[in-house]
């Protein structure tokens, strides 16, 4: 306080048209911490996952080596790669305010991401018919449990994306749908992020 | 793979039976019948003074912040009052229950709760005196106070900031709903592991629980995000970051730990849920299940949940020990740095809450080390707090009187923390009322920094100062109270008492229990001086109205608009010049100087979309709790399509013009009352820039 | 508020994206993948090079998506986001490493293994 | 306002005069680790006093000082000293780096598994260690001996000099083991197994207790503990090995069925199965659990129960 300068003809006291913050950078912030809180969500699931794979909480069950397949898992990172891949170029097109181009982009990611997620349940599914489901063991709770997790975040972005479907022509790029657009992509970017760390994590140096 | 639950279940009503509806126990008998007297006379009134459309159309659907703050508070403020019944329960049984001939009243072996019920009291008291209490009462200031602090119009996100609150209000109902809809649970507020898993607690006691945390902590999750945002992109022109008032930054600091901390809460408990209904084996002790990895995720948010709590209480306190100073706060930069300080230490101590689970000693110093170090900035602020009375003019307001009180708890916390933080000590005292001692002194610290908090703004948001010699009656039984209780407290700890007992064995304990319980009677009383400043409050609201500057010596720019704040906060955006801006105003004599001419405001519409998702939240909880799983995936369904139907809105809001704003600031200086919107609901969508 | 007479397709973040860069993400997170596909399927390297190894390809992973897909810089636009995963970083490391830590000690003093064949009916002794 | 550190002294002082008696169980420590712990509650006490009271003057002082009407003077913008500021940092930080230092070195000298502080006595007198296995249940405490091979509910007795070596785990839910003056707490887990030592200088009898809330009869879980002579203590063994009740696997899961023992009533066992307690833990890690039903929960301990 000892270095305020008093006031002199300069001052102002009130900024009248003060414009305030943009939208967009509000909501795409805000959304990126919601991300950001949603990663520590996954820390904490990597977390459980990492304390509960030892053999001794297979509990007789199967480890992880012998449930995953880091060849198989190899298809759905590309898979899930070329869905985000997919729904960037959408967000290219998105530049230049073409809307066919947006909508193209969006449903080849969803039908990508549609791919992987039938890999993921039809892994899950199998090991469940197996009698090795997730109530079997705490390490294949803790398997379940992070895939469906990401599988269910993907599901969310396959509806938002049918949203985006409909609003797209109905609104145009307005700033709402322009924001969800941004938000989106960093949405579905962070469903490839999270698997590259399961992939990563559980399908190769678990396995 | 649904698990098989013990008792009946049918596909309508799941596992709700009649003989659920616990009618025959007396206690509750009472309480019934005392919330529905309450709950006709608050409907009856709404009715008969035909308000019902005003509670919808400036409550129910607001988005403005103040009166969102004001929802929070009040809803803290009930759960306050019945953490504190059960609390004065438990104290009650414990005198009652003491020693082997103690006799058993109503049913109980001792004393007059039998433990289910007496069990079901105390983790009912954690749980919500931390997540229903405390949390909403200092998110509700939070929002009233930063985004006038910051000279902005509203959070950043003002439809998200009425969801926050509507999903904890839910939260907060099925935690009442539990009192006459099944049990709450009987595990402790933490969730003892494996006793809540479903062969200890097969009733649906646990499942309340879950839900309700899980519930509000979304809530809480989603309010961190506003504040967050609204702090870095809505600062006034001219605030920078160290120009910023001592409140916004612990806001800021508070709110990443909630961003952060609680996503591995809700982990923790949808882990626990999926080995109650999926069958999973997270944290059974057999079958590969890990029961410490529980607690170890429970406290990953456990202890930043404490650092969520006390550092906003930091901030009330740097705000009201200042303006009744007549000072600015000592060592601003290095308070700043103290609250970042804790909120990152905050993250590297949790398991000094299971000190005593077996680990070796090499991880045991680490987490003792680190825990110490959080006493660093801790004892940073309380000199700064006490050089700030350097030389400074001492008003003894009632919000003054509740800080000198909280500093005072907070050197009596920190000793003891400081205590537990070392292994030998923690031995013998980790699950003794010791520490409940230790950690009642931080929580009441939150309630004292509340009060101070309560009387400080109160001005500020209802025009109105609240009755002086009652606050300060208030002050002093509350404090007193406070210091009786938890002394005695203290003293049972070293005389070995342990947490949760239902039945005091020892009959050594006697005279101390019998302190706490005078203590717990002068709680009572500070409660009816409580109610008593309310209502002479009210009464003298007139002789007690409030300028802008409610104080004549605040500092921060929320006092420079009227009070009580209009709906738009400030005419014209303020422009900042320094660092306590209106004590700088104050003093160079331009602290009434108002803005030349108006221009158009941009203000978002009401909705009641919020209101809708948060109920139909709480009824999803319900139905999963009951395991009605139509109703559950219809109320999921709709609240995701009510989520949808949202976005499709295209109502932007309106625009205040600038004539509109020069006549009710007229009004204002007049000193009559603009709170409430004008009624766009007809006209609005004209006012909608087309894109 | 006021920002919203903006173009919505004039924003920075819209104009921040390109398809070579996106295209230049999706191919080395690609190869980074297969080459960590590779070294797993070879099984020639000890397991502690072997998790250094894949560790960085997925460090490199992450980081070409943060670069080229999420386009975190320190331009005004992205500061607080590169700030705010800056600081999400540590929590990560401290969450996941200090319970590892934790449960291995606390595995080697508590859990006792038991001959699970043996376990239902003749438990073996257990120190 | 000038009240209130008074106020504060009365409670402090009252708890001082009630400090000598022996009700104030962890002042009267009776073994070497709970001295030690008393030991690092004191020295704790005394290092955080250096600062507490200091500020606590501190404030008093200038609350009195500097009130309004006080015609003291008044500096409004003194808001900075830098000297003053590195000593607010640097003062917490001298007093957490002994805190820390002194935490450190006792952690080793008392920790449960293999104290450092017992080494010495252990080393002098390996004969002299006695090993009692720890079974917590719903909601008793049973304490088997194998090397005497007897076994009692609620009551544990120990000969007077030896150092007791303790196997714990539970049957059920956790828990946590205490006797204030001799045993600081340790987690009981079902499945895992946890260690704790402590030694046995003086005879005497004390009250232990469950301290990790475990369910409805949680009140109920006290057990005696005697530290007997060791001529005492082999006619106890001699007594309780007479008895004829045979403590069996199948018997251990009759009495593991959740109860509360109101009155904490003692039972002898002969001849305890030798691999009991190797049996619970393989049995709760094999998904073996003692449920309470929800019936038996809400009538415990009430007058339900006996009707």
């Amino acid at each position: 306080m000892a270095h305020q300068a008093a006031p002199d003809a300069n001052t102002r006291l009130f900024a009248p048209g003060f414009a305030g913050h943009s939208q967009i950078s509000a909501r795409t912030l805000g959304f990126w911490l919601y991300m950001l809180s949603d990663a520590l969500l996954f820390t904490a699931l990597f977390a459980a996952y990492a304390v509960l794979d030892t053999p001794m909480n297979a509990a007789g069950g199967p480890i992880a080596s012998q449930i995953v397949n880091p060849v198989e898992g190899f298809w759905q990172t590309i898979a899930i790669l070329g869905s985000v891949t997919a729904y960037s170029l959408a967000t290219v097109a998105l530049k230049t305010g073409n809307r066919a181009g947006v909508m193209l982009g969006i449903v080849a990611a969803m039908v990508l991401a549609v791919v992987f997620l039938g890999f993921g349940f039809n892994d899950l599914a199998t090991l469940t018919a197996q009698g090795n489901g997730m109530d079997r063991s705490g390490y294949l709770s803790a398997y379940f449990v992070l895939i469906l997790t990401h599988a269910i975040h993907m599901l969310f972005g396959l509806i938002w994306m049918l949203v985006m479907l409909v609003q797209i022509p109905r609104d145009g790029f307005n700033e709402m749908v322009v924001a969800r657009l941004l938000n989106l992509r960093m949405f579905w970017q962070f469903q490839a992020t999270v698997w590259v760390c399961v992939y990563i994590y559980v399908y190769m140096i678990g396995a | 793979m649904q698990v098989h639950v013990p008792g009946p279940w049918s596909p309508l009503f799941g596992r709700l039976t009649l003989d659920q509806i616990p009618y025959n126990i007396p206690i509750l008998q009472y309480t019934f019948a005392g919330a529905m007297l309450a709950a006709i006379v608050v409907v009856g009134a709404v009715l008969y003074f035909k308000k019902v459309g005003y509670f919808w159309r400036e409550w129910l659907t607001t988005v403005d912040h103040k009166k969102i703050g004001v929802m929070y508070i009040v809803i803290g403020l009930v759960m306050l009052f019945r953490g504190f019944a059960d609390g004065l329960l438990i104290r009650t049984q414990q005198v009652l229950a003491n020693g082997p001939n103690a006799p058993g009243y109503m049913g109980a072996q001792h004393g007059f709760l039998p433990p289910f019920h007496f069990d079901q009291v105390y983790s009912a008291h954690g749980t919500i005196m931390i997540l229903f209490a405390a949390t909403p009462i200092l998110t509700g200031f939070q929002n009233i106070v930063v985004p006038l602090q910051l000279g902005a119009r509203d959070m950043a996100f003002p439809y998200m900031n009425a969801l926050s609150l509507w999903l904890t209000a839910g939260a907060a109902g099925l935690v009442m709903l539990s009192l006459f809809v099944g049990d709450f649970s009987a595990a402790g507020w933490v969730g003892l592991i494996p006793l809540t898993e479903l062969p200890y607690s097969p009733s649906t006691g646990v499942d309340y629980w879950m839900w309700a945390i899980q519930i509000s902590s979304v809530g809480t999750t989603l309010n961190a995000i506003n504040m967050i945002v609204t702090i870095v992109e809505m600062r006034a022109p001219g605030m920078t970051w160290f120009r910023m008032p001592i409140f916004s930054w612990t806001t800021l600091s508070t709110n990443i730990i909630g961003l952060t901390a609680f996503p591995v809460l809700g982990v923790a408990l949808a882990l626990l849920g999926a080995d109650r209904y999926l069958g999973t084996h997270f944290f059974t002790a057999g079958m590969g299940g890990n029961l410490m990895l529980y607690t170890n995720l429970f406290w990953l948010w456990g202890h930043p949940e404490v650092y969520f709590l006390i550092l906003p209480v930091f901030g009330i306190l740097s705000e009201v020990v200042p303006t009744f100073c007549e000072k600015p706060l000592f060592g601003y930069v290095t308070m700043v740095a103290a609250s970042f300080a804790i909120a990152g230490v905050s993250w590297v101590v949790w398991l000094h809450h299971f000190f005593t689970m077996g680990a070796g000693p090499d991880i045991n110093g680490f987490f003792s080390v680190a825990t110490m170090l959080v006493g660093i900035p801790t004892g940073v602020k309380v000199f700064n707090w006490a050089f700030t009375m350097y030389r400074a003019r001492i008003t003894y307001t009632v919000p003054m009187l509740w800080a000198m009180f909280g500093l005072f708890l907070l050197l009596a916390g920190g000793l003891t923390g400081m205590m537990l933080a070392i292994p030998a000590v923690n031995y013998t005292v980790h699950d003794s009322v010791f520490v409940i001692a230790h950690f009642h002194c931080m929580v009441l610290l939150v309630v004292a920094a509340a009060f101070a908090g309560v009387s400080y703004w109160f001005p500020k948001v209802f025009g109105f100062r609240l009755d002086e010699s009652w606050g300060k009656a208030f002050f002093w039984t509350f404090s007193i109270a406070t210091l009786i209780v938890f002394t005695a407290m203290f003293a049972l700890g070293f005389e070995g008492e342990t947490r949760r007992l239902d039945w005091t064995f020892n009959t050594a304990w006697k005279p101390m229990l019998v302190v706490e319980e005078i203590g717990m009677i002068l709680y009572v009383i500070s409660l009816a001086c409580f109610a008593l400043m309310l209502v002479f409050s009210i009464v003298n609201r007139k002789k007690n109205a409030a300028g802008p500057d409610a104080w004549g010596t605040s500092r921060t720019l929320e006092w420079l608009t009227p009070s009580p704040v209009p709906f738009y906060n400030f005419a014209v955006t303020p422009q900042v010049n320094t660092r306590d801006e209106l004590a700088w105003r104050r003093k160079h004599g331009l602290d009434k100087a108002q803005p030349e001419h108006f221009e158009a405001i941009h203000m978002p519409s009401n909705t009641g979309m919020p209101f809708v998702i948060g109920m139909l939240a709480a009824v999803w909880g319900f139905a999963m709790i009951w395991r009605i799983w139509w109703l559950a995936a219809i109320s999921l369904t709709a609240l995701i399509v009510c989520v949808i139907i949202r976005s499709f809105y295209k109502n932007e809001g309106y625009h205040l013009q600038p004539e509109e704003i020069a006549a009710m600031e007229r009004d204002l200086a007049l000193g009559s009352v603009v709170s409430e919107q004008p009624d766009r609901s007809h006209h609005h969508y004209s006012h909608v820039e087309a894109h | 508020m006021a920002g919203s007479h903006s173009d919505p397709l004039a924003h920075p973040e819209v104009r921040m994206g390109g398809a070579m860069r996106y295209i230049a993400g999706f191919i080395s997170t690609v190869a980074l993948m297969g080459a960590a596909l590779i070294v797993t399927l070879r099984h020639d390297m000890g397991y502690e090079t072997y998790v250094e190894v894949v560790g960085g390809l997925a460090a490199l992973a992450l980081l070409s998506q943060a670069v080229l897909f999420y386009g975190l810089d320190i331009s005004r636009a992205q500061i607080w986001k590169s700030v705010s995963l800056i600081l999400t970083v540590p929590l990560f490391i401290i969450t996941v490493g200090l319970t590892v830590w934790m449960f291995q000690s606390l595995d080697q003093r508590t859990m006792v293994m038991p001959n699970s064949a043996a376990a239902a009916t003749q438990p073996t002794l257990l120190q | 306002m000038r009240l209130k550190p008074y106020l504060a002294l009365l409670p402090m002082l009252a708890l001082a005069a009630c400090a000598s008696s022996g009700d104030y169980l962890l002042f009267h420590p009776e073994n070497l680790i709970a001295t030690q712990e008393w030991h690092a509650t004191i020295v704790d006490t005394v290092v955080m006093m250096l600062v507490i009271l200091p500020v606590l003057l501190v404030i008093v002082w200038f609350g009195w000082r500097y009130r309004a009407g006080a015609n003291a003077k008044h500096d409004p913008d003194w808001s900075h000293n830098t000297a003053l500021e590195l000593l607010v940092w640097g003062v917490p930080l001298l007093i957490v780096g002994g805190l820390g230092w002194y935490t450190v070195k006792t952690l080793y000298a008392i920790e449960p598994y293999n104290p450092g502080l017992l080494q010495k006595q252990i080393a002098a007198d390996p004969q002299n260690v006695l090993h009692v296995d720890v079974i917590a249940t719903d909601w008793q405490w049973i304490f088997v001996y194998p090397q005497q091979k007897i076994a009692t509910i609620d009551q544990l007795v120990v000969p007077q000099g030896a150092v007791v070596k303790f196997n714990l785990t539970s049957a059920s839910v956790s828990n946590d083991i205490y006797v204030p003056q001799l045993l600081p707490m340790i987690a009981v887990m079902p499945g895992m197994r946890t260690k704790d030592t402590f030694d046995a200088p003086k005879l005497g009898q004390w009250t232990g207790f469950a301290a990790d809330f475990s369910g409805a009869g949680f009140s109920w879980m006290q057990f005696d503990t005697k530290i007997v002579s060791p001529a005492d203590f082999t006619a106890w063994v001699q007594k309780a090995a007479a008895s004829p009740d045979q403590l069996s696997y199948a018997t251990f899961q009759k009495l593991a069925q959740p109860h509360a023992n109101i009155g904490a009533k003692i039972s002898y066992f002969s001849n305890p199965d030798p691999q009991l307690f190797d049996k619970v833990v393989a049995a709760a890690q094999a998904g073996v659990v003692y449920p309470v039903s929800a019936a038996l929960t809400k009538s415990i301990a009430s007058n339900e129960t006996e009707k």
